[in-house]
Formats: structure tokens, C-alpha cells, sequence
């Protein structure tokens, strides 16, 4: 791949990249994270760099990540960063040179650990999202507890939410980390009580603040968005949560390279985390508004295992599971 | 005989526009209507009244002495109901369906199987000249032939009443000629009561037993063929009918005169009009050469020529007198020849007999004759 | 000398060179499509068809289309009759059956979602209240089952059936029923016996576009069908066009059924409507059914416009002003935070530029390449092949789902000779491809009943060609185009499914924005979204109705 | 006068069927041309290749001398560079434009800035009467109105050769009437070439100074009304200008006579020929009641009554002579009154005399006359 346009180039030190980002005013961000958190980052990030506009773009890596490519391969670049949860994609693209290295000095401090949190210079740990039990507190006062609440006969027959891991890693994953983390064999018992299935976390969401569903045990934290809202939702991360954590990088193709370097060392900063990891799990410690009630910390959250995620792993978990909850 | 149809009171208006006027009508069993009248003046309102796709707003129709619309009984029985044939102006036969079909239509509809199977459909067919054409689609017969398949569509139910909404006009020349011979037949043949809608005069007189002259939604004139080209009964009439020659006469000291102090005979009673208006049938009117002697005792108005167009055995000629413009018909075997080399603005002079004049008091008010008892 | 021959070629020239670009711009997304799904000894098509549930995939696809095909024919040729038959005073009424398109399809159904879904929709909970269901604690209605996923598609697909069979209404002259009516037909026989025939054509043709928007029905599946695991091609393009890593050879060929049968009834429809001399039904009135007017019409216009309309857009406003979807009304929740909400997200107000600009240049580049290919295959006979061609070209777009040419164009304008990604005109360009039909055909129509009349009495006047179809033609077909310029307009302003593809991350258009809200953000959001977009539209609407007048819509 | 527009070997044909086959034609200056012939015939054909609307495959067309088609030199001028008006049947206005804009569009298309300042439209508008209405819509107009604007548009240039298509065919039988006069009489103030295509005879014979009488593709004959009228070249040109009555005679040992035995004396040399048709005038055909005598020297056949319609002052009776139906006008002076109470069936007698009658040898056949010349 090539670079960005021929004037972008990277300067020397910090204090140059520094101004040099200044010089080039402005900074795109693509995420898969809530569209809040990116609305709270554009605001920190242009509260310490007032020279530099912030750009974020929320869209699901379906949507992001042939665009990242083609980006790269045409050489026309909109994107200075890119944030994602694909554990197969980011192993891909250490073989497709799509990034360049993190230079921020705060990657060096301690709390972040850079060790445990940044793959080959390029890839840096800058989030996670835990799934998590969640209800309706109005159809289900008494709340759920652990997972297995989740299967009470009560709730059998289309009041409980699932998520349709079709096509999607991440879920697949999932539930393979439920099935023995929730319990002996907890996805089979899941599907016996015939949940009703949603195409995505926030459907389950909406779903759960409306009543359609009582309560599911894979909510995503966005929920807790409509708890503030007002609505009668209630949610709690249990004893193993299953979780992923998000992976940032600098793009080769990026038009405003200092400035790509100096939105990724504020990623990392106490700042960027409260913004980007509010109702998430930060990557340092003791970050007002992260954490979902644990100490948990974004480098606990273990990134997917590439080649249990191939796409013809997908698509055979995917078969067995809608023989046992659609079939 | 008794009138098999009447209307009595029809109105019938679309918002605040009156369409039909309080308009009465009989049609005898077996008798053919013909109902003339100028564009807009009612004449396909009152046929749809009659056929029963359109409302009335007031009055009664009666088919053989059973109301099947009566405004003050609140009752009107739908179209399908009433015993009627209708053939259109643009023909109306359903171009997905065959000649035969179109025709056994009525019969169908009507569960008239017996007359399907004894060969209603050929025979109405073939009454029409188009046995031949069964099978065909609307779309591959000529416009005569389509017109003569919606006669046949109207009649072969045999119903009490057929109703024609100018079904000639979209006819060229010689088929209008051909297919009205056709009506006038079966007519004859089937002696079916009919409701005929036009407004070319000629087609007219050819058809009716009995003319209705309409104006306005109101009927001016009824009566026989000749009874209405001899006595139009007002100025309106003649001049629609055809008796297109005009000239104003006003009173002077010892009768009538032209505008032009040419002296008139009236030979009517007009005690208290000041100006009348005369009509004069294009074919009474002579013409005469510049030079030539004038006839006796007739109207005579000298004039200069305007134009002349060829007619076979006859000159169309439109003269100038006055201020007035006059058409007549030149006999070609006494006009022909110097008609033929003459130009426009040469003088001659035309003359009528008074007695061939139609006269009415000025204005257009419609009157009822004799004019004494009008004024 | 030269002077016919140079003249000749010089339209020879001209037509070639529009039907080579047109070509280009069409046919080249569908064959780097379907390159890539037989690329690797077609492993696109192992991948998709060596899928087990495949038959019942095309099965679903099939069942879906067809059952609400039925549902769009009868309740669109109902629709059509009865606002023939309106009473003069609501003659107004007769505007409803199109209005539903004014709602993106997405609001349509997440606004039916919100209504029936069988727990917290609005009118599920309603008829909880009735004593024969006060025991159920959800239902009765269940909006994600296949019955009602296919009463709302049919329901969405009745206005293209509806505008279709209406046009032919219009061509039946009205002597033609009376004619049956004094047969002695009664109005039910004259409408089974005489009308349905009549209206043949219209309905095969109306039928075949219904059939095919049917088959390429992707939002009603997509969002209601999850639950019951439903699936068809479209939405398994979708997922393949999802899954990491996205597997375009396999949408590719999940695309290729649709492609078949679209160019199947495309060219069906080209031969049943070569044949149309039988069904023309010549004669001056224009068509107003026997036997009066009727306020059942109104009523059943009236009870439509509700049901469809009014219905699903009460249920989308109302979500969009609660602070979260929820069963329970009251009036003291309710709050504009959503519309705050959404005007301070960025990208929002720009898609609407983004939305009206991109929608407008296509159509403005739609209406002359229209009106250029209707010329040519309305009025020069003579240029057998290029007006063949030219022909099924631009009907082609109409029978291909618009996701296929979303991701053909992201395919083909991310490589040389054109690299267009991430600008506005790769998005102008689809939108291009998929507006020329009705382009097209709605220009074709209006110069098919305008004649050669009007043109050639030009001619003998002294006026050459181009001054005749400056001054003459296009002034006449001023209503056609602009009833077209509004359909388009419509039609783009919704349109997400291709958008999605090419669109890039900072060029977004309303379509986008509201998927995205669906996808991450919360449906109160969306709702808010799609009242946005459904005021946008019935604004760009309304502009056309003051510029043409109010039969813009009646045009259509 | 040298032919001022020239057509020579004209040929059009769409796919395998000749529509217009070898063609001469000739129109002289200020002359009124009309085209007659059955539907179908390649009228509107011809008519469109002079135009340059239609281009045809083999001939030469010749404006004043100059050659604007000619297939040898591959030469074809398109329609908007030669100087003509037209005026179409279905009147072809533009809705879109006011009458005034309507007139104006030659002028202006032409760049005839000059004399629209000098008021020309407004000049050619009056010159129809329709200079009230120059700021109406054409929808807003009666259709003889909107006729008589095609017309003012089609002159407003004033081209040298103004080309009529059935331009009074969609009109009512008064206005057809009027307009057809206003026709006549700008032809002879303005005195440009013409071309009128019509199937009406009796319009044919009213404006034409010369009639073109086509029978498929070709031209039967060519003369003046008068010329036509009396002496009809062929069986097929008297059939079609209305010479309806139609007579087989057969040649006998003393001369010539009907299918029914009865001696009629035929004042032409025929030869060869064993069978011939004669053609009579319904004009020239008398009729008698069954007890009147019968007139010396005439062809007189007995005959029954079919049907006779009122036509004002004659009736139009049709009447059955053998196999043969005649049609004949009966003065209604003379035979109103008995016409009026007869019925179908009747017997009566008609006579005609014999040098009224035309006489072609049977059969399909073309030809040149003198009959003798053609055996
Ligand atoms: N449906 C309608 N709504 C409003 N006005 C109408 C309607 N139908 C007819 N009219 C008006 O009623 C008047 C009479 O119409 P009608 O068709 O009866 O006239 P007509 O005598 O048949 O004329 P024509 O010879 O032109 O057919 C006209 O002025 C017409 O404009
Ligand atoms: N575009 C065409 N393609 C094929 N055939 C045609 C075309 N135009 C005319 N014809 C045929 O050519 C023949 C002559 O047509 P034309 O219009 O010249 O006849 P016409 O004498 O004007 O008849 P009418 O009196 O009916 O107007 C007809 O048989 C017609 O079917
Ligand atoms: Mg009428
Ligand atoms: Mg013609």
C-alpha cells in the first residue's frame, strides 16, 4: 500500500509531530464503538487540541472494514485511524501492511502496560465491551442474578433475547465461551426455552426496554443509554463475562499522519479513555464512568483466536446453531 | 297509439349548471326520435337519462307505462334493468373479445341462451353484412365495419329501445351514407323504438319519423321531417336545420323593407313587431346574371358573387347583397359554364318568392306559430 | 450530396455512443459481479448454493413474492377502480394510493414493528383491552411471522401495482363499460366481464415490476423476519455482504436467480406489450365507470390510506418522540430529545444535502438520457439494433435488486479505468442506473400518447429536430417529466440499499444514516430518522406539485 | 403554366407492400390539387414524401425547378428546408402555446422577425376570422376554431405549397361546411399551391381545380371536377366519386341489353367486348309510379321500392330493378306526398336516358378512354 498524499509525511520528533498535526488541522476516526463514546471523544480531543477537528465515523465492520481496504488499495485515504473488534481482520492485516507504527509517548507510560496491550508497534488495545445480563425491570422485578436465572421456565416461549450470530465472529465466539462459562451446556438449554432471536445487541436493547422481551443473558452495556433515558432496564455483568476488546491503529493510508499519532497517544490518555470507554472497560486503571461495576481492564479481555474464527468455522457454528434455535 | 316512451319534467344539472330543463318527450312504439340540437345543448345527457347511467335530478321515464325512473317515488332501475340496445359514437366494442362475443354479449348477460342457440348472433350478423367477420378482432375491421358490429351488438338482445349517441359521425363520407341506409332498415325491419343523436341536419331528415330540435336542455321544436324543414318554428330552428340565407326586414311606411330599401311582401300578420328576421332555404333561392331579366312578383336583390364551388349537377354559390351573405345552389347545366370563368366581386342579382320566406320577430326568443299569437 | 447519408450517421453516431455509455455504466457492475462469483472454479456459487438450507431459502424468496404479489394486484386494481369512482367532492382522495411511497420502506415497517409486534405494540396492546383477549399477555397480531411479513410487503408493493393498473383505467374509454351496462350487465359483471380483461396489459405489466420488487424485497425479511429465521436472497446477499471477511463472490451469486428472472420479465413484458393493439381502446371520454359514484369507494380509498399510511406513520412518530419504544403511552413522556438528539449528530444534516443534491443531479442527468432513449425507440424505427438494445438496457435496472448494483459499482469504481470511491459521483452514478428505467419508461409513454403529430407539424413549420424538441416536444411532455422527476426523487431519497455499498464513511445520504441509526444506535433514533426523511421527500413532492401542478402524483 | 411542383416516379413501400408505386404528379402554381381515394390507397403516403416527413425509394420531387428528392442523386432535403405548410387532421396545435404563438412559430423558427413586426399574425389570424381569440389556449377553442388556427398556421409563412391531410374530416357537418368555404376562398386570395387529401367526393369536387383520383399507389385519372364528374375514366373512378348505380348489360342480337331482357341502346363503338357495366347519376335517374307512362327514347326498368328518405326538397329513395339496387333523388314537389304513405315493396318504374349513362367493359380492368382505344 501506499501513504497518504505526497505533502503528509511524518515529522521527526513528538513536538514536531505535535505541530505538524496542528498544521494539518484535522483527524478522521473510524470505529465500531456506541456513537456516543465517539461524540464524547471528538469533544475531549478538541478540548486538548483545539487546532484539530475530529471526524468519527460509527459503522459496523461490515461496513468499515472493505472500505479500510479500499481505501488502502486505491490510495485514496479518508480514514487516519480504525478501531475494530475483528480479531481474523487484524490478524490479516499485519501481512497487508495497512498500518504504521503508534510513536505517542503515552503508549511508553506504565498504567497502560505496553507490553500486554499493543501488537507489533502497530495494533494498541483501546477498549473492551463486556456482554452482560440484563432485564426489564417492570415485566421482571426480581432481576437476574447469574446466567441461569436466564433459563427459568417463566420465561420460556419468546421472552428472553438472543442474539443471530450469523456471519458474525464475535458472536460465534461468544457463544462458545457461554456454552461452558454460563454453565454445562447452557447454549443447548438456551435454545430449548425457544428465546426470540434479534439481528443485533442493540435490537436486544430496544427489545428489552419496550417489553417486548423480559430479559436476555448476552445484552451488550448500550442498554444502560436507555436506563439513562429513563427506560426500565436493568444490567449487571456476571461473575465470567464474556467480552472483546477493541484494537486501534494508525492507517498507512492516512491523510494527516501527525495527527492520526496524536488522536492515538490520546486514545491511551486518561482523558481519551474517559471519553471512549464510558459504560465500557478502559484500558488503564480508575477511569471515572468505565468498568460496568468490575476492576476489570481492557487488557484482561482476550482477543479471539484467528483461526478458530476462519470463515468456514463461522459458518459451521452457524449451521449447528439454527438447527438448534431456528430449526 | 299510445306513447310507449315518455319523459315528463327530466332536469338535470351538474353543480350549478342546468343540462336538461325541464324537458318532456313521448316515443311511440315502433318509432324513430331523432334528437338534433348544437354541441353542449343537452342532447347525450338526455340519452343517458333514457339509458339509465345518469341520475336525474327531477321528473319521470316511463318504458311501456312502467316508471323506471320517478324522482317524486325515489326510484331508478339501474341500466342493466331497463330493456335497451345503445350504439356509440367511437364504437365501443371490446377489443379483446371477437365479433361473435361482442355481439352475444347482450344475449349472455342476459342468460338468453335459447336465442344463442337458434343462432341469434349469425342471423343479427349477418343482417348487418358481417357474417363474414365473426371471428375477426375489433381491431382488424375498418371503421364502417366496427360501427355495423356495434349496431348489430345493440340490437341482437331485440331490446324495446335502442338508443344511437351519434353513431355516424366518426364515419367517413360514403360509409355515413352506407350505414345509415343500414339503420333505416332495420328500423324498418325490426320496428324497434329509437332515440337517434345528432347534429348534422341531413342525417336528420333522412332517419326521423319524428325530429326534436333541442336548445338548451328544452325541446323547441317536435314534429315530422317535413313538417319541420317546411315550418321551422323559430329562427333558432331554422337557421340550425339548415336555412342558413338570413335578412332583416323593418317595418316602413307601406310594409317591409331590407336594410338596403329593397321592398318586401310579408305574407303574415305582424301587428306589433318594428323589425322581423326571413329565412330562405338555400335551394329557393335564384340566381341570375348581371343582365338578365328578373321573375315577377319575386324578392329580387342584386349582389355580387363571392365564391362558387362545384357539386356535380349543382353550383354551391355564396353571393354578397348587402350587408348580408346569401348561399344557393346554381343549377350547373344553366350556370355551369360562366360560374366556371367568372371571379369573385362580379355583380348579378338573386331572388326568392315571399311565400318561400319564413319570418320571425328579431331576437332570440323562441316562439310559437303562428307569430299573431305569439306577440 | 451528402447530406442524407451524413445525416444518418451523424444520429447513428449519437445513439451508439448514449446506448455504449449506458451499457457501460449497467451492465458493467453485473459482469464484474458475476466475474467474481466464477472466479476460483466459481467458488462464489459453491459457497452460496452448496449451502443446505438453499432450497428453503429460494422457496421463502418465491413464496414471499408471489403470496404478496396477490395481496399487491387485488387490493392495487380495488384501489385503482374505486378512485375512478370517487364522488366528485372527494375527488382528492384519489392521491392516497401513492402517498405510502412517500414513506421510506425501513419507517414503513419498523413503524408496523412498533404497532403489532405481539408484547409492546401499540395496537397489539389496544386489543388486549377487548374482553375476548383481555387473558393474552402478548399478541394477538404477530408482526414477525410470515403471514404479516407478507401483508406488509404486499401492503408496500400496492402503489407500484396501484400506479400501473390506474394508468391503464385511465386508457379504457368510459363508452366501453356503458356499452356492457345497457347490455344488461350489472356493475360487478361489467367490472369482471369487461374491466379485469381490459386491463390486461397493465396488470401483466404492473404484475411483472410488483413480482420483481417482490423478489428483491430485503427490508420487511430483514428486520421482522429474524425471529422466525426466515431468509431469502436478498437478505442472504445481505449477510454475505456482512460476515467478515465479506464474501462477494458468494453474494455475487445469491444475486444470479434474481438476475435471471429479472431479465426474463423484462423481456416478457417487451414481448406482451409488443402486442397491445388488442387492448387499445380508442375514443375520446377518458375512463368514469358506469353507474355514478359511490362513497363505498371513498370509504375503502379512505380505510387504505389509513391502514397503510396513516397507521405505520402515527406508530414511527410516536416512537420518535418517547424517550425509548415502549407499550405504555403517556403524553406527560413524551419529548422532542430525538429530534434534538438527532440535528446535533453529525452527518445528519449533511446527508440531507448529500441526500437532495446526489437525488437531484441523478435525476437531472436521468431526464435527458430518458427522454434521448425514448426518442430513439419511440421515433427512429429505423436504427433496428441500437433501439433493441437500447431497450432492454435501460428496463434491465428495474429487474435487478438494487443492493446487485451496489455492490457491482463498488466493485467497478474502485478499480481503473475510474476510481470514483468516495466521492459524490459514484453515488450519482448508481442512482443514475437505477432511475433510467422509470426515467425511461415514463417519458416513453407520455411520447408514445403525444404522437408524431406535434413534432412533424414542427417540421413543416421550418424547425429542425433539435429547435422541434426544444420548443415543441419537451414543453408537451413538461407534465410527464415532471411526474417522473417527483417518482424519482422519491424513490432516491429513500434509497439505501445500494447507497450502503458505495457510499463512503464521510459521504453519507439519508438511507445511510437511518441504517446506521438502525444498526447502532436506538430505534426512538430512527423513528426520528424516518419522519426526517418522510418530510424531505413530501417537501420535494410539494415543489413539484407547485411547479407542475397539482397532478404531479396523479401522473405517475 | 409550367408545373410548378413536380412528382416523377415516385415509389415508397414499407416492408414487401408497394404503398405508393411509380407516381407522376404534377401541381402548377397557385393551383388547388385534391387527392381522392379509398382509405388505404397511399394518400396520406404521398402526400407525406412531398413533405420530406417520409422518405421514399425511388423518384424525383421538384420545388419550382429545384429538385429537393431525388434517389438517383441520393439527395433528400428534410422537411423544416422546403417551403410548405400543412394542415393535419387531428388540427396538430400545440397545447402548450397560445393561438398567437402557434401562428407565430413558422415565422419565427424561419427567423421571419420582419414580418411579425409587420404584423402578420395578427393579418393571417383575421384572415380566418379568429383574430378575438389570439390569446386563448387551443383547449379553450371549438374544434372548427382550432381548424381554422391550423390553417392560419400553416399559411402564416406563406409557403409555396400548403399540403392538407382530410383537414375537415373531424368536423361537424356545419362547421365542415364553413371551414371547407374558408378554405376555398384564401386559396384564391393568397393563390399558393395546394395538395388536399380527402375521401369525400363531394368536398373533392367543391375545392379542387384539378382531382388526382389514386387507386393503390398509382393515379387513376387526373382532370378537373367537371371533367371527372362527367366522364369518370374508369368503372372504379365513377364508383368511388358516387356514380352508385351500376347496370351488367350484356350483348344480345340487336344491340345490348339488361340481365333481365330489356334493350338498351349504348351510344358507344364496343367491339370486342361481350358483357359490359354501365353507370348512371343517381341525379339522373327518374322515378315513376307504377301507373305513369313512361318517358319515350329513356332506358326504363320496372322495379320495386326499398326506402326512401327525406332529404328536404328531394327524397333519397333506394330501389330494387332485377339484381340490381339504384339508388335515385326524387323531387319532393313531385313525389313527396305518395313517397311519404308508400311502404317498402311497391312497384314502381325508373328511367334514365341513355346518353347519361358512362359504359366500361366488365371487370376490374383500367382503362383509357375512348372505350374503343382500351379493346
Ligand atoms: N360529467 C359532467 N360534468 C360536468 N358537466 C358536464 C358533464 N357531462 C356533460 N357536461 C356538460 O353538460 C353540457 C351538455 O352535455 P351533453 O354531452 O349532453 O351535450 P351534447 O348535446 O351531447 O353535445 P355534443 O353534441 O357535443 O355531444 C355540456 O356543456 C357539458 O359541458
Ligand atoms: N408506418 C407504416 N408502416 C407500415 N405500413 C404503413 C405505415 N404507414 C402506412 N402504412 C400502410 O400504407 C398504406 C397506405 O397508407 P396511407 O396512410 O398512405 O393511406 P391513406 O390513403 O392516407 O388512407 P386513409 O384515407 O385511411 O388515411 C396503408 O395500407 C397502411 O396500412
Ligand atoms: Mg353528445
Ligand atoms: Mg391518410
Amino acid at each position: 500500500g501506499c501513504g497518504g498524499s505526497d505533502d503528509a509525511e511524518l515529522a521527526g520528533s513528538w513536538d514536531e509531530i505535535l505541530e505538524a498535526a496542528n498544521e494539518e488541522g484535522e483527524v478522521v476516526i473510524y470505529g465500531t464503538v456506541a456513537p456516543d463514546n465517539l461524540e464524547l471523544l471528538k469533544q475531549a480531543f478538541e478540548k486538548e487540541y483545539p487546532e484539530i477537528e475530529l471526524t468519527y465515523v460509527r459503522g459496523t465492520d461490515a461496513d468499515i472494514l472493505p472500505k479500510v481496504e479500499i481505501e488502502n488499495q486505491t490510495g485514496q485515504g479518508t480514514a487516519d485511524i480504525h478501531m475494530t473488534t475483528d480479531a481474523g481482520w487484524i490478524d490479516r492485516s499485519l501481512d497487508a501492511e495497512y498500518s504504521v507504527e503508534v510513536v505517542g509517548p503515552s503508549f511508553d507510560e506504565e498504567a497502560y502496560d505496553r507490553d500486554a496491550s499493543i501488537i507489533e508497534d502497530k495494533w494498541f488495545v483501546t477498549s473492551a465491551t463486556v456482554f452482560g445480563l440484563a432485564w426489564n425491570t417492570e415485566k421482571l422485578p426480581e432481576g437476574l442474578a447469574d446466567p441461569e436465572d436466564a433459563l427459568a421456565s417463566e420465561l420460556a416461549g419468546g421472552k428472553v433475547g438472543v442474539t443471530n450470530p450469523a456471519g458474525i465472529p464475535t458472536y460465534v465466539d461468544m457463544y462458545r465461551k457461554i456454552d461452558v462459562d454460563f454453565g454445562e451446556n447452557y447454549v443447548e438449554r438456551l435454545a430449548e426455552i425457544q428465546p426470540r432471536v434479534y439481528d443485533s445487541a442493540v435490537a436486544i436493547g430496544q427489545a428489552l426496554a419496550s417489553g417486548e422481551i423480559w430479559a436476555t443473558p448476552m445484552s451488550s452495556s448500550t442498554v444502560l443509554t436507555e436506563k439513562a433515558n429513563g427506560a426500565p432496564v436493568e444490567f449487571v455483568v456476571p461473575e465470567k463475562p464474556f467480552g472483546v476488546p477493541w484494537y486501534s491503529h494508525v492507517l498507512s493510508s492516512s491523510p494527516h499522519p501527525n495527527a492520526a499519532q496524536v488522536l492515538a497517544d490520546f486514545l491511551v490518555t486518561p482523558e481519551g479513555q474517559a471519553a471512549i470507554s464510558h459504560d465500557f472497560i478502559a484500558c488503564l486503571p480508575d477511569i471515572e464512568g468505565t468498568g460496568l461495576g468490575t476492576d476489570l481492564q481492557a487488557q484482561d479481555v482476550p482477543l479471539g483466536d484467528a483461526d478458530e474464527l476462519s470463515s468456514d468455522a463461522v459458518q459451521a457454528y452457524q449451521d449447528e446453531w439454527e438447527q438448534a434455535f431456528l430449526g | 297509439m299510445m306513447a310507449s316512451f315518455r319523459i315528463s319534467g327530466l332536469s338535470k344539472s351538474y353543480g350549478s349548471n342546468v343540462i336538461v330543463d325541464d324537458l318532456d318527450l313521448e316515443i311511440d312504439e315502433g318509432e324513430f326520435l331523432v334528437l338534433l340540437g348544437p354541441s353542449g345543448c343537452g342532447k347525450t345527457t338526455t340519452l343517458r337519462c333514457l339509458a339509465g347511467l345518469e341520475t336525474p335530478e327531477a321528473g319521470r321515464i316511463e318504458f311501456k307505462g312502467q316508471a323506471v325512473y320517478d324522482s317524486s317515488a325515489r326510484l331508478n332501475v339501474p341500466a342493466h334493468k331497463r330493456s335497451i340496445g345503445m350504439v356509440f359514437q367511437s364504437y365501443a366494442l371490446w377489443p379483446n373479445m371477437t365479433v361473435r362475443r361482442n355481439i352475444a354479449y347482450p344475449l349472455k348477460v342476459r342468460k338468453m341462451k335459447d336465442a344463442i342457440a337458434a343462432g341469434r348472433v349469425e342471423e343479427t350478423a349477418e343482417m348487418v353484412h358481417c357474417g363474414h367477420l365473426l371471428d375477426r378482432y375489433p381491431s382488424q375491421l375498418s371503421g364502417g365495419q366496427q360501427q355495423r358490429i356495434a349496431l348489430a351488438r345493440g340490437l341482437s338482445a331485440r331490446p324495446d329501445l335502442v338508443l344511437f349517441d351519434e353513431p355516424l359521425s366518426n364515419l367517413d363520407a360514403r360509409l355515413r351514407d352506407q350505414v345509415r341506409t343500414e339503420i333505416h332498415r332495420l328500423h324498418e325491419s325490426l320496428g324497434f323504438g329509437a332515440v337517434f343523436v345528432t347534429h348534422d341536419q341531413s342525417e336528420a331528415f333522412a332517419l326521423g319519423d319524428k325530429l326534436a330540435i333541442m336548445r338548451a336542455g328544452t325541446i323547441e321544436q317536435l314534429g315530422t321531417p317535413d313538417d319541420v324543414y317546411n315550418n321551422p318554428a323559430t329562427d333558432y330552428v331554422a337557421d340550425f336545420i339548415g336555412m342558413s340565407n338570413r335578412l332583416e326586414l323593418r317595418r316602413s311606411a307601406t310594409g317591409w323593407q331590407t336594410g338596403d330599401g329593397v321592398d318586401v311582401l310579408v305574407h303574415r300578420d305582424l301587428p306589433d313587431a318594428e323589425a322581423v328576421v326571413a329565412r330562405i332555404w338555400p335551394e329557393d333561392v335564384q340566381l341570375h346574371r348581371g343582365n338578365e331579366p328578373l321573375p315577377p312578383h319575386a324578392v329580387a336583390l342584386s349582389a355580387s358573387l363571392l365564391s362558387s364551388e362545384f357539386g356535380g349537377r349543382h353550383y354551391d354559390v355564396t353571393v354578397a347583397a348587402g350587408s348580408e351573405e346569401f348561399r344557393l345552389r346554381a343549377d350547373a347545366a344553366t350556370h355551369g359554364s360562366w360560374l366556371r370563368s367568372s371571379t369573385a366581386g362580379e355583380p348579378v342579382a338573386i331572388s326568392f318568392r315571399p311565400d318561400q320566406m319564413q319570418v320571425y320577430p328579431l331576437g332570440e326568443v323562441a316562439v310559437d306559430r303562428p307569430l299573431v299569437a305569439a306577440s | 450530396m451528402l447530406g442524407v447519408d451524413l445525416q444518418r450517421w451523424r444520429s447513428r453516431l449519437f445513439y451508439g455512443a448514449l446506448v455504449v455509455a449506458l451499457g457501460y455504466l449497467i451492465v458493467m457492475p453485473v459482469w464484474r459481479l458475476q466475474t467474481l462469483a466464477f472466479e476460483n472454479d466459481a467458488a462464489g456459487y459453491e459457497s452460496q448454493f452448496g449451502r443446505p438450507d438453499i432450497g428453503e431459502t429460494l422457496r421463502t424468496t418465491v413464496g414471499l413474492a408471489i403470496a404478496s404479489l396477490v395481496i399487491a394486484m387485488v387490493l392495487g386494481t380495488l384501489l385503482a377502480y374505486a378512485t375512478s369512482r370517487l364522488p366528485r367532492r372527494v375527488g382528492f382522495l384519489r392521491i392516497i394510493p401513492v402517498l405510502p411511497i412517500v414513506m421510506p420502506s425501513v419507517a414503513n415497517v419498523v413503524g408496523w414493528a412498533f404497532l403489532l409486534s405481539p408484547g409492546p405494540g401499540y395496537l397489539n396492546a389496544l386489543m388486549r383491552q377487548l374482553p375476548w383477549w383481555d387473558h393474552l399477555d402478548s399478541g394477538p397480531v404477530n408482526v414477525y411471522s410470515s403471514t404479516w411479513i407478507i401483508i406488509i410487503t404486499g401492503f408496500g408493493l400496492t402503489s407500484f401495482v396501484y400506479l400501473f393498473v390506474s394508468a391503464g383505467m385511465q386508457n379504457i374509454s368510459s363508452e366501453h363499460l356503458e356499452a356492457a351496462q345497457s347490455s344488461g350487465s350489472s356493475q360487478l359483471g361489467v367490472f369482471f366481464k369487461v374491466v379485469l380483461p381490459l386491463l390486461r396489459p397493465s396488470l401483466v405489466y404492473g404484475g411483472g415490476v410488483a413480482l420483481l420488487l417482490g423478489l428483491g424485497q430485503f427490508t420487511g425479511p430483514l428486520l421482522l423476519g429474524q425471529n422466525e429465521g426466515m431468509k431469502v436472497l436478498t437478505t442472504e446477499m445481505y449477510r454475505r455482504t456482512s460476515e467478515s471477511p465479506v464474501n462477494y463472490a458468494a453474494a455475487a451469486a445469491a444475486a444470479s436467480p434474481l438476475v435471471i428472472v429479472g431479465i426474463l420479465v423484462v423481456l416478457s413484458q417487451r414481448f406482451l406489450l409488443g402486442n397491445q393493439a388488442r387492448f387499445v381502446t380508442h375514443g375520446g371520454k377518458s375512463f368514469a365507470p358506469a353507474g355514478g359514484r359511490s362513497y363505498w369507494a371513498a370509504f375503502f380509498v379512505g380505510l387504505y390510506g389509513f391502514v397503510a399510511l396513516v397507521l405505520p406513520l402515527l406508530g414511527v412518530l410516536i416512537v420518535s418522540l418517547s424517550p425509548y419504544w415502549s407499550e405504555n403511552l403517556s403524553w406527560d413522556l413524551f419529548t422532542l430529545q430525538n429530534y434534538r438528539e438527532m440535528v446535533r449528530t453529525p452527518g445528519v444534516m449533511e446527508s440531507v444535502s448529500t441526500s437532495v443534491v446526489t437525488s437531484l443531479a441523478a435525476v437531472a442527468i436521468c431526464v435527458p438520457v430518458g427522454l434521448a432513449v425514448a426518442t430513439l425507440v419511440v421515433r427512429n424505427r429505423h436504427l433496428t439494433v441500437v433501439r433493441t438494445i437500447a431497450d432492454v438496457i435501460t428496463a434491465l435496472p428495474l429487474g435487478l435488486p438494487a443492493v446487485i448494483f451496489g455492490v457491482g459499482f463498488l466493485l467497478t469504481y474502485t478499480q481503473p479505468p475510474f476510481i470514483l470511491y468516495g466521492t459524490k459521483w459514484v453515488i450519482i452514478l448508481v442512482y443514475i442506473v437505477l432511475m433510467i428505467p422509470f426515467a425511461t419508461r415514463m417519458q416513453m409513454t407520455a411520447l408514445i400518447s403525444m404522437g408524431n403529430t406535434y413534432s412533424e407539424a414542427s417540421a413543416v413549420s421550418g424547425a429542425s429536430p433539435l429547435v422541434t424538441s426544444l420548443r415543441v416536444t419537451l414543453p408537451m411532455l413538461k407534465p410527464a417529466v415532471l411526474s417522473a422527476v417527483a417518482l424519482m426523487f422519491i424513490l432516491l431519497t429513500h434509497e439505501f440499499a445500494a447507497s450502503l455499498m458505495v457510499r463512503s464513511a464521510t459521504t453519507q445520504v439519508m438511507g445511510t444514516v437511518l441504517y446506521d441509526h438502525w444498526s447502532n444506535g436506538s430505534y426512538t433514533l430512527v423513528a426520528a430518522m424516518a419522519i426526517l426523511m418522510s418530510a424531505v421527500t413530501a417537501a420535494g413532492v410539494m415543489v413539484a406539485m407547485l411547479v407542475g401542478g397539482r397532478n404531479v402524483l396523479d401522473n405517475l
